[in-house]
């Protein structure tokens, strides 16, 4: 990388903000400018971010590895499909990605699920990293809050090539009060293990994203798990307990509010 | 009624008009994936050849949703001013093309033909436009809004400062305001999409950045991007909040995902005005919109995607908003899949916007998963520059590191303004003046550890 | 279509203009404006030509129709692929068009061809149809000149999805002093039928675009066939007189001027 | 000498400058059909890291074509002007982008620069840049021109009128000539491609062109497009030839391939000198360009088609053009693709000539077998017209019926002028006026069937 820019004054004045602004968030501030431009280190950088990125897109589940690290825990689980049968089909129709693959549908339905309160789905969705990072401390901050409290969970499913709304589907078939569903937001150029957690009482076919929580940028960097797992927790009790999830629940803990290093 | 054509010897038909406009569509994903698009670039030009004879007054008659089935379709018809409409009530839509780019349809006459005009038709009349004629077009309508400042006027371009955070963490978020705010962005607005949905959090950051216009006397506006019904709710709870914001789509079912009514929506404004707090102006709303929501939600009636996204303008204008924005590439490949979609689809927002009357700004943007890239921002800034979009957006090197995904950078609106020598609303222009950011040409000056606005960061 | 455009003044007045000019060339001329813009009918009408033009480059090529058509004016065939296993690979791959496939090779090479003056490829290049409509027409008028000239002339070979450069191999195998290529020009959005004839004296793969001749846009409304025969007959009888062909040779009869109207 | 760096955890290495430079280009469809295209989108970054870190003086010794293999090569190395380079000297190629991006290179250092800088210097530079950047710094380099009218002053935009007919029939060329004059086209060139090889067709078309310009005094010049061998002996006959022209490429045996040497050039131009027919100038050659031509002609030597391409403008500029053309979308989707790759190239070749000092036009086309439609084509004029190309191509309708390819028509040149507020060269604007057909404003009036241009037709 050009190490020793020939800058001009402008250049390098605002580069010496740089060091102050940068301290404070991991955004692309203080980048210097070369008259009305981005310096050139700065476009190259973005353009590596941008290269990787959409690699990260295509990055495999590997629910294998989760599952293991899930029983650790002491959490079954089982794999399952969405009706996209590929990535690239995937990206283009969300439409299969809301759906379970129909020999799949077959398999949870023929579990006879007795019904529980929670039911947990872990989906690959845009970034595949952000679940592999992600999911398992986020569950292992859960599970004793939502065992202390007395829920009942499910086995968690894990769902290649999913859509949020796919937790419908599997939160019926489980006969679940309550689904949660883990999944890998869209990568981004500073961070592709983003996790997002989306919270839909009564799951069934048909429900619209208005029926649903979220809580979003799980990472280090983000809202760190453990919190986020806090947040979850609020959300279930208060879900389960107003028997509603959506626009009308709003999460009104003071308490939650909380940065990274609290987490 | 059913639409037919002969074209190179073919006889093309088309159930209704519902049909005839989707099929009349540029290419792009979304209706590919709808199964509502052409079947052949053949059948497309057919259709637009069938459409450009269609008479602008069969929108009246023939709803492309049912008025009974939405709130939209009866506000759009409820809302249609006849009286405006007369100077084009005659044209067939080809023949509104036509007179649209002779110097006829002057900025004064575009304004004042603009509430005559409802979405469909200009999603209809946008559909037979090449690229260069939605630029020529919406060059000349000037839609001119305010609140602390003017917005829209005629060489000027505004830019909305987005300082978004993965925690909404406060010293963060001031950060990339500072760093914008050097750059001399935020006239649009600064407005924060938060990741948080915590009612706590939201009324903290808009204390913040309430505090922050009031000391530097910035004669701008905020904004916490999150749902109406929190901004309401904090509005009740005396929280300092300048705009109200809301996502919307150009059908009920789809706003209803959104969580949103028409009567959230008047409440949000009424609570807003309650407020007094534009100086200048009194256009509390912000929205946004984009190709594919309604899809997404399945909430478009086989209606094409360009189609439900001028309607969402139709929904816009009737809150009197100051700012609009279509976040074009923002979802995904699934409804714009390319840089090459995404530039046709935000020239066709902006103009449609801009001649149903809507202060149309655009976030020029895209997605990791979507095939597109920087170089096609750049075009897409460029046209929209000629084009004389309202506003941009300015986020920390073009990278949201909370929504993850890439718009413009603070870098961007430079360029453009000097490629097309345009400025800023006046009063923040010169209010940057008066800091010492720009000089009297409006270019940026040089600017070190020392400027005052850097104390933003001790306080937050 | 807009049948009545509400037309400025602008419009009006040039449209006028129209039927003076418009009878003198296929040239979109005389459209008229709007403002600056073309008339909607106009921007149709092109929009709809692109479409069509688009299609052209795909037509199949009918290499059983044409041989029957030469063998009624006396002229054998044999049919062979370029290296390029499709049409979509063709457009990609101009290198591909330039070689024959190897069995059509080695097919060739077993004519073992005792050699003639002039080796006649039909390749149909970027339109097949151009080569359906003017091929026939041109040899038609080609054959009798080059017999009563009392140039021997070998069997026609057909290469489908090629480029003009296989005809240096082809003359090679068929061991032709000189080799003419008659192919698909690509379309036009006013024509798809253009023919383009490329000369080469001493065939050889290897030869640059420098040392053919070319006679271009060869179709009714273009050059027609009969008077490109005409000229393809002085060139060959120069080339083969000088022993060369390309830019050191130069049509310079007079008398080949013409038009349409002449052929 | 191998090239290294590390990125993202790896050692990326290239074996030379000239794959390291292939490897730095943004994906197109030549490149990889040479094979010398990156293999990732991460390995072409990796180059770009790597290439900004190359001392510009490096390409003064390591020539991306042997010197003694390639005439090209060494009319590059020995017509270097060392004194011309020295502001830049100590720069990489990375420092060299940030730099010509800064006020400091402005329109006069980069004027001045210009014969300091070898067209690998210039390629490698654009190969970092964004669009934006292309058209930033493309728009401060100024070349003038002068044969029977000033090309290139600030704030204008000639027009190439092309006229061409599948038969060259006089009297058709003559319509086109007419519907472009009423146009306000043609100060750049009236410049015919003759279908016909023939050496009487061809002088029959110089005579008709030097009569027009003549009996109405048009302040421009003619060009007939055909070979410059065919230019030379007209000239010998006594044909009035006001330009010579020829395609030329970036490597002796692609032009070797065309049927010219360097010779041939500098005896078309001596040829066409002779005659001393400019009236304000004597820049007498018209030289078309286009990626692809040296991949296509087996003549590239493993070098990227956008350096091939950058070459062939080192050889215009030996020679003085009055104008130079990159076709750029000309031959085909081999070379690129779709209206991204057509785009970018055009604005490379754009950024490239005008750093080289070359008269730089861009015939902005696209052929029915590639990817793109109209709507590139108003985005690339757009951009184009934004950086301030000397010239663009005036085809009635956009649609060259000899040549089979689209480009642009004698509404887009107006387009752009009305959305930039681009003039004409001067003289050719002035005669406008006398004609009546633009006004003081440089508008197009109305015309109608009894302007006196129209007796061209007669004369034809
Ligand atoms: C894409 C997106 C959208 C798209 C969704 C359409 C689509 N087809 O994708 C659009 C633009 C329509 C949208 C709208 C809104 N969004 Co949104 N959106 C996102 C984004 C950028 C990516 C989501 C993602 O990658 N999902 C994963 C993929 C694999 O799964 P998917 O099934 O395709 O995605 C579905 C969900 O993401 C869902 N969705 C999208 N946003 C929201 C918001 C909420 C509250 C819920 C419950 C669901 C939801 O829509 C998708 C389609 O069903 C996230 C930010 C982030 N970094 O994740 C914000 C985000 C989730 N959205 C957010 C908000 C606030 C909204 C709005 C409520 C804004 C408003 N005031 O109206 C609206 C309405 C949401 C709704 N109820 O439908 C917030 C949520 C904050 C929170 N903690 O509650 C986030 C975190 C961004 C932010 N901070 O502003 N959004
Ligand atoms: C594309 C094209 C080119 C491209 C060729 C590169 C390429 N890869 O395609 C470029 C831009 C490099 C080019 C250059 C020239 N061309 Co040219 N070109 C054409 C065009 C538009 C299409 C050809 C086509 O469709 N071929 C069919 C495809 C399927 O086969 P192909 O194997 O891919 O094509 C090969 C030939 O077309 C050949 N070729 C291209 N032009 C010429 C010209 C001559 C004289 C010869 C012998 C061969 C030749 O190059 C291609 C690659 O090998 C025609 C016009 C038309 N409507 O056909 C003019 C045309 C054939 N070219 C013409 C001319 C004059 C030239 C030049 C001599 C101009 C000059 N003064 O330098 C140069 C040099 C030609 C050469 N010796 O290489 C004239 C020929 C007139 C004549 N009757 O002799 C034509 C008819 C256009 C015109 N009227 O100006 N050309």
């Amino acid at each position: 990388m050009a190490k020793d820019l020939a800058m001009t004054d402008a250049a390098r004045v605002s580069r010496e903000t740089n060091t102050v602004l940068t301290a404070l968030t991991d955004a692309r501030v203080g980048l210097g400018r070369v008259g009305a431009s981005m310096p050139t280190a700065e476009v190259l950088k973005f353009a590596y971010a941008h290269a990787r990125a959409r690699d990260a897109v295509h990055a495999d589940f590997d629910a294998d590895a989760l599952g293991e690290a899930l029983a650790a825990i002491g959490l079954e689980s089982v794999s399952a499909r969405s009706a996209a049968p590929d990535r690239m089909t995937y990206l283009r129709r969300p439409d299969l990605g809301r759906r379970l693959a129909d020999a799949d549908r077959a398999r949870l339905d023929a579990l006879q699920a007795e019904g529980v309160d929670i039911g947990i789905v872990v989906a690959d969705g845009l970034s595949a990293t952000a679940v592999h990072v992600n999911a398992v401390p986020f569950l292992a901050a859960l599970l004793p809050m939502l065992r202390n409290a007395g829920f009942t969970v499910g086995p968690v499913a894990f769902v290649q090539n999913a859509r949020v709304a796919v937790g419908d589907e599997i939160g019926a078939l489980l006969r679940a009060r309550l689904v949660l569903v883990l999944i890998g937001e869209r990568p981004g150029l500073s961070s592709a293990d983003s996790l997002g957690v989306y919270l839909t009482h009564g799951p069934v076919p048909g429900r619209s994203d208005a029926e649903r929580n979220c809580i979003s940028n799980i990472r280090e960097g983000g809202l760190v798990p453990p919190l986020a797992a806090r947040k979850a927790m609020w959300l279930v009790s208060e879900s389960l307990r107003r028997q509603l999830s959506g626009v009308a629940l709003k999460e009104e803990e003071a308490t939650l509010i909380g940065t990274a290093a609290e987490g | 009624m059913t639409y037919r054509i002969i074209a190179g010897g073919t006889l093309w038909a088309f159930a209704d008009l519902k049909q005839l406009m989707a099929k009349a569509t540029p290419l792009r994903s979304g209706d590919v994936l709808a199964g509502v698009a052409a079947s052949s670039a053949e059948e497309s030009v057919a259709a637009r050849m069938c459409l450009a004879d269609v008479p602008l007054r069969q929108f009246l008659t023939e709803a492309l949703i049912p008025y009974e089935a939405d709130d939209v379709t009866r506000l759009i018809m409820d809302s249609h001013d006849a009286t405006a409409f007369r100077p084009v009530a005659h044209m067939t839509v080809g023949q509104f093309r036509d007179w649209l780019l002779t110097p006829a349809a002057s900025s004064a006459v575009l304004s004042a033909l603009a509430r005559g005009l409802t979405p469909e038709m200009v999603a209809a009349v946008s559909k037979l436009m090449r690229n260069q004629d939605l630029i020529l077009v919406a060059r000349k309508c000037r839609v001119v809004t305010r609140f602390r400042n003017t917005i829209g006027l005629a060489g000027t371009m505004a830019v909305r400062l987005q300082p978004n955070h993965p925690y909404d963490d406060k010293r963060g978020i001031a950060a990339s305001i500072v760093d914008g705010l050097l750059y001399g962005c935020g006239d649009a607005v600064i407005g924060i999409n938060p990741a948080s949905d915590n009612i706590a959090v939201l009324s903290d950051l808009n204390h913040m950045l309430d505090e922050i216009v009031h000391r530097y006397d910035i004669p701008t506006q905020t904004c916490i991007l999150t749902h109406v019904t929190s901004s309401i709710g904090m509005i009740e709870q005396g929280v300092p909040v300048d705009l109200v914001f809301q996502s919307v789509a150009g059908t009920q079912k789809t706003n209803q995902s959104f969580g949103v009514t028409l009567d959230m929506l008047r409440e949000g404004r009424d609570a807003a005005l309650s407020l007094k707090r534009g100086t200048v102006g009194d256009n509390v709303m912000y929205f946004e919109t984009g190709q594919g929501s309604a899809l997404s939600a399945g909430g478009h009636h086989g209606v094409d995607q360009q189609t439900c996204e001028a309607r969402a303008y139709a929904v816009c204008r009737a809150f009197d908003p100051l700012i609009v924005n279509t976040v074009v590439g923002f979802i995904g490949p699934e409804y714009l899949a390319d840089g090459k979609q995404i530039v046709r689809a935000g020239l066709e927002d902006h103009f449609c916007g801009k001649l149903l009357g809507v202060p149309m700004g655009c976030d020029i943007c895209y997605t990791n998963h979507a095939e597109a890239d920087q170089d096609d921002m750049d075009v897409l800034l460029t046209l929209l520059g000629a084009a004389g979009v309202t506003f941009v957006i300015g986020v920390p090197g073009a990278d949201d590191i909370m929504l993850n995904y890439q718009s413009t950078s603070f870098h961007d609106q430079l360029y453009i303004r000097e490629v097309l020598g345009l400025g800023r609303a006046p009063e923040f222009e010169a209010w940057l003046q008066r800091m010492g950011l720009t000089d009297a040409a409006g270019q940026l000056t040089h600017h070190g550890l020392d400027h005052p606005l850097l104390t933003i960061l001790e306080a937050s």
